[in-house]
């Protein structure tokens, strides 16, 4: 087991070293100047701009120092907030997206568990067909078309009301959270959905699920103690690239709601050809993701005992 | 328990026939792999209407623009953000010209004395005919204003904080006219004027009602063929405006037009991405799988490296680092990210199936009678694992759709003027409350794409699952 | 009749596919003697699974449908009841095992678990009394270490293992039956012969009866009291173990037997299958479901339903073949084939 | 079970953080709530470049001189002053203090206008400090920042000395990059300058006290300010950061923010919504820009002519922008700018020419005779990705395809790759806009000189620079306009850039907030003298 975790551990730290390469060779690719601003600046300033980012090295030196400094664990100072260090921007934002993902993913493995195996039990039935058409709804319109609707109602709710309820935009507390993520949460949660749907038609009809009710338990405890166990296992093999996807990919609701998230920076870095931002959130999130497989794979071999984790 | 009934056989009832097993009926028509998953996808009757869908969609993208030919960049400022309505009609009027407004000489520029407070200005009216061009406003000067604002409202406003938009001012007590040519459309609007002392307003103000006759100038309506030779001189005669089905977008574009070609980057991306990475994975996942061993690891570990990427910041990466040359829309290099960044799930899948399917009796059967590694895989190996492929093929439709959708949202999708369904959508989102149809159009169109890929998808999965097939 | 203690009478089951209905059991009858072994006997997609499981009430609804009969547990009714009826019975009147236990066990929740859960629902007892339990009955289908064996996953057990586990768990409650679908199919053989010994041990230590479902006329000689040949659907003899492998009368039955091995040492005898397959049961066959195959087939064979026909007058034996109408020729006359002469017409 | 606790803790801290959810003015606390467009890179006054960190130093530092709520120059950390061609002389008031209770003195204004001109610092603005002596060497690297002639003659008396005259050399003391800095603080801060709200020294109307980064900023009354009387807000809490128009208009709808910016669709909203919709005048003015380099075609005159006829600015302004205030375009020169003794453009009108769509072929002909092309080639028109730029060149791309024939390449690009763009000139037509840096007519005037790195389409016409030179090199405000007015022709005759508009905005003020200033230059909107009103 810890032989295990180490071998996945190095191989996920291989992982991030290739990340962090590629994503250098494709930053230093793109064209365009990160020192450039609105306003032009003279030949001289540039020279001292240049050496404080040492962008007047070679690219296979800033490589080797960059390498060297990620090993320490510093990304470096951002360019375009020239006195707050890549650290910083990451400790003080990720706890932000990670909440925000977490509370997500939990909105959307809850519901697309709850969901999936009720369609799977009303099978081709007028529930089904409901919560499938609502799915199919839930991943067929942008999210970002989602996350303005998200926020209207919000303001038509508390005007009706006559009080702000919920707030419309902002982070802080558990209810500024609650829209949100549940706007975030709702791609993935159609996405489990329909493979909740799918697993538990198929453990449905496994032999194991007549040997329980050839046993006469009833069906809502064979539901709970066989079917949704099984059915679930698929589902939590997703969880671990899902998890990474949604704390990364909050960009739109983070912008819509106002939060003060990494994912703003992330897009912005890579628009402002940021390049100590962008190695800094690439390489962070690449760990992250590679983490949490990791996770996962772990959390199933306690959930699934036929895994061995060798 | 023996029941004879009435029936009593004779002799001729016990004649020995001779066994003849080639009459065995075969009553169960005997239907190949694929024969057999059409007669089930037809039999499902979301993923038959879902079929037609996409055939109908597919019509709509590449037989559309014969029908509706439409120029889909071309700008009808005319009619704006236009509804989707039946034709619509416009008086014919010369070319624009300049007015300089009305300058009083016997009123002062500025009050002599400040005063308190002032009366509201008197025969607020229109100057001539308002047209959608222009609205041509004047009104008798108040004593003690150094100045007039002038507002727009499209309801009557309650009171003085609801005059509605602020559209200019005046500098002058004796300035006692104002031009709106902003955005008229032939509909009621309520005009207000507030005295100021030349800085800040007096609590009063008047109102009237103007509702601009809908007008088109001579050369725009020769531009666009709408009158023909003979015509022109027939000023004030009624002419039919072009016609959109489906509304109009900011600019005056059709929308209908603007959907057909939309449907072509998007269901382009849509589809296209999606079928040469699939491909891709099934070749990479099918090699992995069936040789397995050190090189199954080896191409298993790029696998995972490619998906630990954070897909959005190199979609972006590579989007920049392609370089969409000016007046390129761009869809090439988003074409080749989505398949750079998206085959490795393809590949996992297949490379499982791969390895489950390898180890089956059959493939052993096969080998043992001398197949070839090529044959396996051919005729054993990708058909066993076709449903999943398909399925995910499905899938990926929405999500390729999507990933462009959402880039337009960023400002990274097709440059414009080409249209896409997620950058209509991503500039609808914005006007959605007052001109929704820019909307929902865009949406619908995905959204029903999406529904149908994904009943289709649903549906092939019950067809093509062996599985599902043997519980029947 | 009161030793039998579960009747069942004229039983059809249909499925309906998109190619039509199948009739899947057509108007089965049967009894089973208190502490005594049914077997049902046929070959596969006969009906016999779908015929218990109906029973049970655990053919999936839909697409399965239960046409008409009734089957009698002590004369009480077992068909069309709900879920919460059935489970008055299930389990603790009737357990069941099933043919494949490497997938008839729940994979993720440990052995003693599933045994105690039976008693825990039926006989209201805690997890711990129940698993105490679970250990004995595991030490009583002579599994070895049952302590540690309980906590255990199903895939850490052999299959052997795995049928004695389901065989525990189905005697938790002490059911007057036992219902076991071809326990040994997926068993080799010398597993075979250990399960088969369990249970006949057991069901004279727990006096039960049992429904053996099996195609193995082996296993038939060796454990059963009655039995009951299936064909297409429909029971085509019944007698005793006697009186179908010494009076055969059906030539289902016959062919069945010509296709078993023999064990008594006669090596020059020869075996023969029975050629051809079964009638697709969509549409069911005008006449006699084995016409097609039939060495014997008449001319009314072909579009008459045959009756179910006492043999010689016997009050267990009966036949459905036209054979045992009073005015068929005897098979022996009319036999060019026929190898085994131990039969009579 | 630990993720899930991990998680379960997560939430619980991130409540435990809350705040009781305020409205957005509140009279007894005079406590106010806004929304940032961005979070602020910088709140070095000598690095900002962007109109947030100015709005938000505006309120927290004070220079020489401060506007007033009518624009006037009125006395800040100075309490008089003398100017003449070549120097000036400001005395400080005693009771300037820093939020730490000392003095603001003449040092600190020499340190920070030597540090803000040193190579080291890199300061993008630093060319505002080119009217002080020897500035321009010293930012080049070629003298040492000791040379700058800026005196401390003592604590409270500071003198200039002049590169040139610069009449309006007060009003730019009232700019960010002339806004003091105590050294020792500097020095003690190193890197962390000006990073987080405790890093830094604070000598204007309020203090900065809390800065959660991309979340939100907190602004109290500054105690230690000597003009404390004015100010009557309390607290200014800027607890939203997000530039979504709409989010913005929802937390307004729901009584979070005291103000937001409407644009063409929200207006609508608003609208509806019954809420008193303002204007203002931003002081930016929008134009397409011409690659003048010798290899492009857009150097023909003929050309850039027959595109200036063939454009209606109004129809820009009032069809496809469709918000009030904006103005259309007729002069690089802005409407508010002031002249002589009026606003310059009064007494320097702009020359006009209305739409001539034949004569603009006529002139198309001409250009391409004289280019000896057939047809003219597909025109490349850089532009930036956000929406409203992508709508203006969509908007000239069908407009010039209808009335000249021209095929026009839109060229959209990312911030940086268009600046990369727009500096190698890569492009044939680029859509840019200016806005004023300081209150003269010179922040416009210069930007087509051949030397201002900005004119990034290399435009260089000997009599341009002449004039640029001789309103520089004088004080007397006659000959300056006089050279301004000859400038706005040349660039009308020459048609160097294609005036789109001035940009106008619609925005919505909470009616209990009063005295709110929109300033085209600085801190904007300026909360100082604003009060909350029951």
């Amino acid at each position: 087991m810890l032989a295990y975790t180490l071998k996945r551990l190095l191989a996920g730290a291989i992982t991030v070293w290739f990340i962090a390469t590629a994503t250098f060779i494709a930053m230093h690719q793109v064209p365009g100047d990160p020192l450039m601003n609105d306003k032009a600046v003279s030949a001289e300033i540039r020279k001292n701009l240049e050496q404080k980012y040492g962008l007047d090295k070679s690219a296979t030196e800033q490589y080797f120092i960059f390498m060297g400094n990620m090993l320490r664990g510093d990304f470096g100072i951002s360019f375009t907030q020239q006195n707050r260090r890549v650290n910083d921007i990451i400790r003080d934002h990720f706890p932000v997206s990670a909440t925000l993902g977490l509370l997500a993913i939990f909105f959307a493995a809850t519901g697309g568990v709850l969901w999936g195996a009720l369609t799977a039990i009303y099978r081709n039935r007028m529930p089904d067909i409901i919560i499938m058409f609502l799915v199919i709804l839930g991943i067929s319109v942008p999210s970002f078309v989602f996350a303005a609707l998200g926020q209207l109602l919000l303001v038509n709710i508390n005007s009706m009301l006559g009080q702000s309820l919920i707030p419309v935009a902002g982070w802080g507390t558990f209810a500024h959270m609650l829209m949100p993520s549940l706007v975030l949460g709702l791609g993935t949660m159609a996405f489990l959905t329909r493979l909740m749907r799918s697993s538990m038609l198929e453990v449905v009809n496994e032999d194991y699920i007549k040997t329980a009710r050839a046993k006469g338990l009833s069906p809502v405890r064979i539901f709970f103690r066989h079917q949704l166990r099984n059915a679930i296992l698929p589902v939590i093999t997703v969880l671990g690239p899902q998890i990474a996807a949604i704390t990364t990919g909050g960009f739109v609701v983070e912008l819509v709601f106002a939060i003060p998230g990494l994912g703003r920076y992330f897009v912005q870095a890579v628009q402002q050809l940021d390049y100590t931002v962008i190695m800094g959130t690439t390489v962070f999130y690449g760990a992250f993701l590679v983490f949490m497989v990791i996770l996962v794979d772990i959390i199933y071999g306690f959930v699934d005992p036929r895994v061995r984790l060798e | 328990m023996t029941d004879t009934t009435s029936f009593q056989p004779t002799h001729e009832d016990f004649a020995r026939v001779k066994a003849n097993l080639s009459i065995e009926q075969i009553s169960r028509p005997s239907l190949s792999y694929w024969q057999d998953a059409w007669v089930r996808l037809k039999k499902n009757t979301r993923a038959t209407i879902s079929l037609y869908i996409v055939i109908a969609l597919a019509a709509f993208t590449l037989l559309g623009p014969v029908f509706w030919q439409v120029d889909s960049s071309l700008q009808d400022l005319n009619q704006i953000s236009q509804a989707p309505s039946l034709p619509k009609t416009a008086a014919l009027v010369g070319a624009y010209k300049r007015w300089d407004g009305i300058i009083l000489e016997d009123f002062p520029v500025e009050p002599e004395a400040y005063v308190e407070s002032v009366t509201p200005v008197a025969e607020l009216r229109a100057f001539e005919a308002a047209t959608t061009q222009q609205v041509r406003l004047i009104w008798n000067p108040t004593v003690g204003a150094g100045g007039y604002n002038i507002y727009r409202n499209q309801r009557a406003p309650e009171d003085f904080n609801d005059l509605g938009l602020p559209l200019g001012s005046t500098y002058g007590g004796n300035e006692v006219s104002y031009e709106d040519r902003l955005s008229l459309e032939s509909r009621d609007y309520y005009y207000s004027i507030v005295p100021t002392d030349g800085y800040d307003e007096y609590e009063v103000f008047t109102v009237t009602e103007i509702t601009p006759r809908m007008i088109i100038t001579v050369s725009d309506a020769r531009d666009r063929n709408l009158i023909s030779a003979g015509e022109e001189d027939n000023l004030g005669q009624e002419i039919r405006l072009e016609f959109h089905p489906f509304g109009t977008d900011y600019l005056g574009r059709d929308m209908l037009a603007r959907l057909m070609e939309g449907a072509r980057v998007s269901l382009f991306i849509g589809i296209v991405a999606p079928f040469i990475y699939v491909i891709f994975g099934i070749i990479y996942g099918g090699f992995a799988g069936y040789f397995g061993g050190r090189l199954d690891v080896l191409l298993m570990r790029f696998a995972d490296f490619v998906v630990a990427l954070p897909f959005l910041l190199f979609m972006i990466l590579f989007k920049i680092a392609f370089g969409i040359g000016p007046g390129e829309s761009g869809i090439f290099p988003m074409l080749v990210a989505l398949i750079l960044l998206l085959w490795p799930a393809t590949a996992r899948l297949v490379r499982g199936q791969v390895l489950q399917i390898r180890e089956q009796g059959y493939i052993e059967a096969a080998k043992l009678l001398g197949a070839k590694p090529h044959y396996l895989i051919l005729r054993h190996i990708i058909p066993n694992t076709m449903g999943v492929i398909l399925v995910t093929l499905t899938f990926a439709v929405p999500a390729a759709i999507f990933t462009e959708a959402f880039l337009s949202f960023i400002g990274m999708g097709v440059a414009p003027p080409t249209p896409s369904w997620g950058s209509m959508c991503n500039e609808g989102v914005k006007t959605m409350l007052s001109h929704p149809h820019e909307l929902i159009f865009p949406a619908t169109f995905i959204s029903v794409t999406v529904l149908a890929f994904n009943l289709l998808g649903d549906g092939l999965t019950e067809a093509l699952d062996s599985r599902m097939r043997s519980r029947e | 009749m009161s030793n039998r203690i579960l009747e069942v009478e004229d039983l059809s089951v249909e499925f309906s596919t998109y190619g039509g209905d199948v009739k899947a059991v057509r108007g089965v009858s049967f009894g089973v003697t208190r502490g005594e072994t049914l077997a049902i006997v046929g070959e596969s997609g006969c009906g016999k699974s779908v015929t218990v499981q109906a029973i049970m009430g655990i053919i999936p609804m839909p697409p399965g449908r239960i046409t008409g009969g009734s089957a009698k547990l002590d004369g009480n009714e077992l068909l069309g009841l709900s879920a919460k009826e059935a489970n008055q019975f299930r389990g603790i009147q009737i357990g069941m095992i099933f043919q494949d236990p490497m997938t008839s066990l729940n994979p993720t929740m440990r052995i003693g678990d599933q045994i105690a859960e039976t008693l825990v629902v039926h006989r209201h007892k805690t997890y711990a009394e129940a698993s105490r339990q679970a250990i004995d009955l595991l030490e009583k289908t002579h599994i070895p270490e049952a302590a540690k064996r309980v906590k255990q996953y199903p895939f850490e057990f052999s299959g052997g293992m795995l049928q004695r586990a389901m065989i525990a768990q189905s005697l938790a409650c002490n059911p007057s039956i036992l219902i076991a679908d071809e326990p040994t199919t997926a068993l080799d053989v010398t597993i075979q012969a250990q399960i088969l010994e369990l249970m006949c041990e057991l069901q004279r230590t727990e006096n039960m009866s049992i429904i053996l479902i099996t195609h193995d006329l082996a296993v038939v000689a060796r454990m059963a009291n009655e039995v009951a040949v299936m064909y297409a659907g429909q029971i085509v003899e019944s007698g005793s173990v006697e009186d179908i492998f010494y009076e055969s009368s059906h030539p289902y039955t016959l062919g069945l037997k010509s296709a078993m091995p023999s064990n008594t040492g006669d090596r020059d005898k020869k075996l023969t299958p029975i050629i051809g397959s079964p009638p697709d049961l969509f549409p069911p066959p005008q006449g006699c479901g084995y016409f097609a195959r039939c060495p014997y087939a008449m001319r009314m064979c072909e579009d008459r339903q045959p009756v179910n026909f006492s043999v010689q007058g016997s009050e267990d034996h009966y036949a459905r073949c036209w054979l045992q109408h009073e005015a068929a020729p005897a098979v022996a006359e009319v036999s060019q084939n026929s190898q085994d002469q131990s039969h009579a017409g | 079970m630990k993720f899930v606790l991990a998680v379960v803790l997560l939430l619980l801290i991130q409540a435990a953080n809350a705040e009781v959810d305020a409205t957005s003015v509140d009279f007894k606390s005079q406590t106010i709530t806004i929304a940032l467009t961005q979070e602020p890179p910088q709140l070095n006054g000598m690095k900002a470049t962007d109109q947030v960190s100015i709005t938000i130093l505006g309120h927290v530092m004070e220079g020489l001189v401060r506007y007033d709520r009518r624009g006037n120059v009125v006395p800040g950390v100075a309490e008089r002053w003398e100017i003449d061609d070549k120097s000036a002389t400001f005395w400080l008031r005693e009771d300037a203090r820093w939020s730490d209770g000392s003095p603001v003195t003449a040092h600190d204004f020499v340190f920070a206008w030597q540090t803000g001109l040193a190579p080291t610092t890199a300061s993008e603005y630093a060319f505002i400090l080119y009217p002080v002596k020897n500035g321009e060497a010293i930012n080049r690297g070629e003298m040492d920042p000791s040379q700058l002639g800026v005196f401390a003659e003592d604590d409270r008396t500071l003198r200039i000395e002049f590169a040139r005259p610069t009449g309006y050399f007060v009003k730019l003391t009232a700019f960010i990059s002339y806004f003091p800095v105590r050294e020792k603080f500097f020095k003690l801060k190193g890197d962390r300058f000006a990073a987080d709200a405790t890093d830094l020294l604070y000598n204007g109307p309020f203090k900065l006290t809390e800065w959660t980064h991309s979340a939100s900023l907190k602004m109290v009354k500054n105690d230690n300010y000597w003009d404390r009387d004015k100010v009557h807000l309390n607290v200014i809490n800027a607890d939203y950061i997000t530039a979504d128009t709409r989010a913005r208009l929802n937390l307004f709808i729901d009584g979070k923010i005291v103000h937001t910016r409407l644009d063409g669709e929200t207006y609508k909203d608003a609208l509806t919504q019954r809420f008193r919709i303002r204007r203002f005048s931003t002081g930016s003015v929008f134009f397409l820009e011409y690659n003048h380099r010798p290899e492009r075609v857009t150097r023909n005159r003929n050309l850039r002519k027959a595109i200036q006829l063939a454009f209606d600015p109004n129809e820009m302004v009032n069809k496809v922008l469709a918000t009030p205030g904006n103005l259309p375009g007729a002069s690089l020169f802005p409407i508010w700018l002031n002249g002589v003794e009026d606003k310059f453009r009064r007494e320097y009108p702009a020359p006009v020419s209305d739409v001539d769509v034949k004569k603009a072929n006529q002139y198309l002909e001409t250009a391409k005779r004289e280019l000896n092309l057939e047809s003219i080639p597909p025109l490349v028109m850089l532009s930036s990705d956000s929406p409203t730029a992508a709508k203006q060149s969509e908007y000239m791309q069908g407009l010039l395809k209808a009335k000249l024939g021209l095929d026009i390449k839109i060229d959209i690009q990312t911030f940086k790759q268009r600046l990369a763009k727009m500096t190698s000139g890569d492009f044939d037509m680029v859509t840019a806009g200016w806005g004023p840096d300081f209150d003269d007519v010179m922040t416009f005037g210069d930007l087509f000189a051949s030397w201002n790195l900005n004119n990034r389409g290399r435009y260089s016409n000997p009599a341009y620079d002449s004039q640029v030179r001789i309103a520089m090199g004088s004080s007397i405000p006659k000959i300056r306009m006089d050279a301004m007015g000859e400038l706005q022709k040349i660039i009308h005759d020459d048609s160097v850039v294609l005036a789109q508009y001035e940009q106008g905005v619609i925005y919505l003020m909470h009616p209990k907030l009063k005295g709110v200033v929109r300033r085209v230059i600085g801190a904007d909107p300026d909360y100082t003298y604003a009060r909350v009103v029951k």
